[in-house]
């Protein structure tokens, strides 16, 4: 069972992913982006990370593509009838980006098979941790979301003359 | 540091005036010309009493003030002057005096000429008292960027073209030879590394570096130095870069700076790497007769006098190099002499030349002719200055040009090397082609300046007035008094010459004589 | 079937990293593009948590954690900039922002 | 859990809420008010760090949570070095207030808060703290890039910085998961403990992590961004990232690299060899024929990263004192030239040579200022960048890297010319407007003591060397 939902959710990620890129319309775009992390955090969960799933939803479904979709509306951006890709062409984008994945396919193919005992990401066992080991970073993180509030709200206020 | 050595004085007057001249108001220029050439009065009059209270019977170094600088390279301010450098100091004053004194026509941004002027000043006077190679190296990159702007700004002709080609070769040509000194430098073991020449010295008479790292860094020197010399086929920027110079800076680069590449070939690649230079003397050899023979026939052809001014300096300098590749005792104290001799000549010819061209805007040599009748005085000096140029006795050049031939003919490193009998062959072509060529191009435009019938134009030029005078006198009296009586010179030289040739003879036999 | 292993999760995270540099490669709508972006991190979101599983500790998954909220604060800022853009420049084409030139 | 291991970075966050709270209370037309007292607040720490209770060891140096930290020599020599550098950046933007529409209180925090970033950046010991500290940095920057939006050029760079930014994070991050993978562990402790067994895939990881921070070094291949944000950042930002920002990527490698690869070391040396001539030459060539005085200094700044590489690949003690006694001349030479540029922002239509046409004859001081950074830029005595490439050059010849010694020769003769360009511009060219141009006086002051560092720390090296050398000793031993 664990299996097929891997394969389930694994190829509907990628293919939500590839509706990402090819997408005229970014509203479009924006959606599959969704539902692509969508699967992801079904994969999380399969992988017994289930705080992580949830995160997952929450904050990029719940905020980040809210976000995203917020600022498309505000545009008010049209479909793209022109032309949608860059001008350098398709070709060379694919064979950089076919290439990576050659590579570090054959790396990750190569590697020693794992064999410690696997963990469960529970709500309590990270919070445990993020709290004790990974304070300093976790508290270095709320000073980056104020530098990042400080900005966006600077950024987007109404012009001043 | 000691403020009262008198080398650190030489170093820092300057500066200490250019200091001074920056707090000036731009618009007094009268005031920034007379405190500029106080500045370098005071350093020249410091830079002969250098001279006069050096002790020639001493050997070693004089002077000495050693302050530590950066602990980490053993590197550190370290002033003090031999028979070589003491009278490069004494040039550097004198030339510096009359390049200032000479600046009067400059009409344009006096207080930033001023300053450059004097930097350029403590920049050479800090190359030659240093007793460290940083310092050493330092302080000729120091002279050089006022060059640059000097061409750039009060230059003529083809400024722009003549500062960028000259700054670009030359610095090109210090950045080799500083990698040269970066490698000398680790060539040591690494607890005896050290940038203090002294040591340094010390260190290579009891452990000589091997053959091969020798072999290997003296041609970075070579070059890299020999650029700055302009020696053939790095000249080219000489001409141009003296060509389009304003008088006092050409005065100063060509009489004083350009004698930096000499000066460390002289002090550091010599004795530090005596293998090296046997090694790659052949090469040398070859390269200096281009620079008296080609560069000569070259001047030939010039229309531009300071052109020809340029390319008869390259020619001189090959003069030098023919002492240095002698490897003997006489050949090298006479190089050391045209060194001196040279830059005083060079000085005064430039000089010269500036006040023909300030007065008549020229400096074709086909627009000038008959000048010694307006200027009696100037064009009398010119003659002079040309014969000292093509080496006539009674002036300086001949004592140092004299010696550096008796040295280059009993040069047993070519007769060991080139297999040539008696006589090495190089000698009687440098004779002929310093003689003759020089004598043909110098004579001819002197002649076409001087003499002939003069233009209606130039018929109401101005001769020099007493103060302009002074300058080229003060110059045309050390080139006639080291003429007459150049002992006074030898003798502070030789003890220092001697020193570097025994360390030379006992690392390389080879070029030893046989007595 | 062959059973799933750390290998599949991780030519999977590898697919989707490729996936998101083809599109910030090809694409020319800026918010697009940081839509890819978003993808290459969560590629590296999904082969950390799989490493994380397989290597037998919770660090990984920590550092997904991270990275989701640094991300965040990335996405915040980088649509208030392209935002501002187009305000000015009414396009969010990256091709089209060519103002410095030689 | 030992706060005062973070003494230094807590004082410094805590001044830039403080001037982001003032900001709210402080009348529009003493916001300059809040750039000096940040300025100020910021040289107190640096006094501060000078205190024996912060630099004698036992309680504020050493390692600590969970071995994620560690405070040592080289680390406080970036801090005091990033210290410096926002004080004098902040100084630059109170003279460039004018141009900065409204919010310059929120402009002075974001700096402190970059710094407070790149301080931290300078005690990382794992990657996690790497990946959180630097994208601290990172965000703050594109914020302070895109921050004149009424100017076009500015939100252009800042998309650009934006993108290019988070692209480089991605690998960033993409690299550090497959360190984790291979190695389980996240510290620079763990990671070099088990990096014998580990094969490709921890390679690889170490590949992509140089990436993402080649990116704040600017370096040769992920330089694309660096000349529109250069040209189009405003100047004291462009300062910022050019001195803070790059000297973080720095710090961040040699991090890692003595932290966790020092048993690796013929490998990556050779991929920084080939970077650094790669960026020496690709750096220098590029910036010839260009035009705009920005511009040439972002490419110059990627040549710059090539020569600090240089530094690295020698990998002993000396090259890495080297490299930061070339940051710190870096720094002041980098803010100098900046200085004049943002002194001339308000002044001149934009920042192409040709405008800079006898800047001598209508602000001396400007001129002087800008013809002692770029000859320090080209390595010219007595200028600090002179010696920083004299020791970087000794390094290098003293590993025998000769293919390296010769492209850092060409880079060297190159740049010259280009700089040169400059100064010929302003000195011999007749200046299209006449017409004084006045320097207020933070700005004159910020000129005179810029100029004073560079030339200062040309000719007394001594001290500076041996703060460099002994920050180096800590870490290679």
């Amino acid at each position: 069972m664990q299996d097929q939902l891997f394969w389930f959710f694994s190829i509907a990620m990628l293919l939500s992913g590839v509706l990402v890129v090819l997408g005229r319309n970014p509203v479009t775009s924006a959606l599959f982006l969704v539902l692509s992390l969508f699967f992801m955090a079904g994969l999380f969960v399969l992988l017994e990370a289930y705080f992580l799933a949830i995160i997952q939803i929450l904050v990029y479904a719940g905020a980040v593509i809210v976000l995203f979709l917020f600022v498309i509306m505000l545009l008010d951006l049209k479909t793209e009838n022109v032309r949608q890709f860059k001008r350098f062409g398709a070709g060379g984008a694919l064979l950089v980006a076919g290439a990576l994945a050659w590579k570090l396919a054959s790396v990750v193919m190569a590697m020693p098979a794992a064999d410690a005992k696997p963990v469960v990401g529970t709500t309590e066992a990270m919070g445990k941790l993020l709290f004790t080991q990974y304070l300093l970073p976790f508290e270095v993180t709320s000073v980056l979301l104020l530098i990042a509030m400080v900005g966006v709200v600077s950024l987007s206020r109404k012009e001043t003359k | 540091m000691d403020f009262l050595n008198i080398l650190n004085c030489t170093i820092l007057t300057p500066l200490v005036f250019a200091a001074g001249l920056c707090f000036v108001p731009a618009a007094k220029t009268h005031a920034i010309r007379w405190l500029a050439i106080l500045g370098s009065f005071v350093t020249a009059v410091l830079g002969v009493l250098a001279f006069l209270w050096f002790s020639a019977s001493d050997t070693g170094f004089q002077f000495v003030n050693q302050v530590p600088w950066v602990a980490a390279l053993d590197m550190s301010w370290h002033v003090g002057v031999d028979g070589i450098s003491v009278v490069l100091v004494l040039l550097t004053g004198i030339v510096g005096f009359a390049a200032a004194l000479v600046s009067w026509d400059i009409q344009s941004r006096q207080k930033e000429f001023y300053v450059l002027l004097l930097i350029m000043i403590a920049g050479a006077m800090g190359m030659f008292a240093s007793l460290d190679i940083f310092f050493i190296y330092f302080f000729h990159e120091l002279a050089l960027i006022p060059t640059f702007l000097m061409i750039g700004i009060w230059g003529s002709g083809k400024r722009e073209y003549a500062a960028m080609k000259m700054t670009l070769y030359l610095s090109a040509g210090a950045f080799v030879a500083l990698i040269g000194l970066i490698a000398l430098y680790l060539a040591l073991p690494a607890d005896v590394r050290t940038l203090d020449l002294v040591k340094l010295l010390d260190y290579a008479r009891s452990h000589p570096l091997a053959a091969n790292v020798q072999y290997f860094i003296y041609p970075l020197l070579l070059f890299g130095l020999g650029t700055l010399v302009s020696l053939v086929p790095f000249h080219t920027w000489a001409p141009v870069g003296y060509g389009c110079a304003p008088t006092a800076t050409a005065m100063l680069h060509a009489g004083v700076l350009k004698k930096f590449g000499l000066y460390a070939l002289i002090r550091i690649a010599l004795p530090l790497l005596p293998v090296g230079a046997h090694d790659w003397n052949g090469l040398l050899v070859v390269l200096l007769l281009g620079n008296i023979v080609y560069a000569g026939l070259v001047a030939m052809t010039q229309k531009n006098f300071n052109y020809l001014l340029g390319y008869s300096s390259v020619a001189h300098m090959g003069f030098v190099f023919l002492g240095i590749a002698s490897f003997t005792f006489i050949g090298l104290t006479g190089a050391v002499l045209v060194m001196f001799a040279h830059g005083i000549l060079a000085a005064l010819l430039f000089a010269l030349s500036g006040y023909v061209y300030a007065q008549t805007g020229t400096r074709e040599i086909s627009e000038l002719g008959g000048l010694c009748k307006p200027l009696a005085f100037v064009g009398t000096l010119l003659v002079m200055a040309g014969f000292a140029s093509i080496g006539l006795p009674g002036f300086a050049n001949f004592p140092g040009e004299v010696m550096v031939l008796f040295g280059a003919w009993q040069a047993p490193a070519w007769q060991a090397k080139m297999g040539a009998a008696t006589v090495s062959w190089p000698v009687p072509l440098a004779i002929w082609g310093g003689s003759v060529i020089g004598a043909v191009y110098m004579l001819r435009a002197l002649r076409n300046i001087c003499f002939g019938p003069t233009p209606v134009r130039w018929q109401m030029l101005a001769d020099a007035n007493l103060f302009a005078r002074v300058p080229y006198l003060l110059l045309l009296g050390v080139l006639i008094w080291v003429g007459v009586y150049p002992r006074a010179l030898v003798e502070t030289i030789k003890p220092a010459t001697a020193q570097i040739i025994t360390a030379v003879e006992k690392a390389v036999p080879a070029v030893s004589l046989k007595r | 079937m062959i059973p799933v292993t750390l290998e599949h999760y991780l030519i999977v995270s590898v697919l989707m990293f490729s996936l998101g540099l083809a599109g910030v490669m090809l694409r020319r709508n800026a918010l697009v593009v940081f839509m890819s972006l978003e993808l290459m991190l969560n590629a590296s979101n999904l082969a950390l948590v799989a490493f994380s599983r397989f290597n037998g500790n919770l660090h990984g998954q920590i550092f997904v954690f991270f990275i989701i909220t640094v991300a965040a604060a990335e996405v915040a800022v980088g649509l208030a900039i392209i935002v501002a853009l187009f305000r000015r420049r009414q396009t969010v084409q990256v091709d089209e922002i060519n103002s410095m030139r030689l | 859990m030992n706060l005062s291991l973070l003494k230094l970075e807590i004082a410094t966050c805590g001044l830039a809420m403080l001037v982001l709270m003032l900001e709210a209370f402080v009348p529009r037309r003493d916001k300059r008010f809040l750039g000096y007292l940040g300025a100020a607040g910021l040289l107190a720490i640096l006094a501060w760090s000078y205190c024996p209770s912060v630099t004698a060891g036992g309680f504020t140096m050493g390692s600590g949570f969970n071995g994620m930290w560690v405070n040592d020599a080289m680390a406080l020599y970036f801090k005091r070095l990033f210290l410096v550098g926002t004080a004098l950046v902040l100084v630059m933007s109170v003279g460039f207030a004018r141009q900065l529409e409204g919010g310059a209180g929120e402009f002075f925090a974001l700096l402190m808060f970059g710094c407070t970033g790149m301080m931290l950046t300078a005690s990382v010991n794992d990657f996690l703290m790497l990946f959180v500290a630097l994208e601290t940095v990172t965000v703050s920057g594109y914020i302070l890039v895109a921050w004149l939006r009424r100017q076009q050029q500015s939100l252009e760079a800042g998309v650009k910085y934006l993108i290019l930014g988070a692209l480089s994070t991605a690998f960033l991050v993409f690299g550090i998961t497959f360190i984790y993978g291979s190695t389980g562990a996240t510290g620079f402790a763990d990671v070099a403990a088990k990096i014998g067994t580990a094969g490709a895939p921890l390679k690889l990881g170490l590949l992509l992590v140089l990436a993402g921070l080649g990116f704040k070094m600017a370096c040769v291949p992920f330089q694309a961004w660096v000349p529109d944000v250069y040209q189009g950042a405003p100047a004291p930002v462009t300062a910022f990232l050019a001195t803070g920002s790059k000297a973080a990527g720095f710090v961040l490698l040699l991090r890692v690299l003595f932290g966790a690869l020092q048993s690796v070391k013929p490998t990556w040396v050779l991929v920084i060899g080939t970077l650094a001539g790669l960026s020496v030459l690709y750096g220098n060539l590029a910036a010839m024929p260009q035009r705009n005085v920005k511009r040439l200094l972002g490419y110059s700044s990627i040549s710059h990263a090539g020569f600090l590489l240089l530094g690295v690949a020698a990998a002993d003690s000396f090259g890495i004192g080297a490299v930061l006694f070339y940051l710190v001349a870096y720094l002041f030479t980098n803010l100098c030239a900046f200085t004049v540029i943002s002194c001339l922002a308000g002044t001149l239509p934009d920042d192409e040579r040709e405008n800079y046409a006898g800047l001598a004859q209508r602000s001396p001081l400007l001129a002087a200022a800008m013809t002692v950074a770029l000859a320090s830029l080209a390595g010219v005595p007595p200028m600090a960048g002179f010696f920083a490439k004299f020791l970087i050059f000794t390094a290098i010849v003293g590993q025998k890297m000769w293919c390296l010694v010769i492209i850092g020769a060409i880079g060297v003769v190159v740049s010259l010319y280009y700089y040169l360009g400059v100064v010929k511009a302003m000195y011999w060219q007749e200046p299209r407007e006449t017409g004084a141009i006045t320097v207020a006086w933070p700005m004159k002051a910020l000129l005179w003591v810029t100029m004073a560092a560079v030339i200062g720390i040309g000719v007394c090296q001594g001290a500076f060397t041996r703060w460099a050398f002994d920050a180096a000793a800590t870490l290679v031993k």
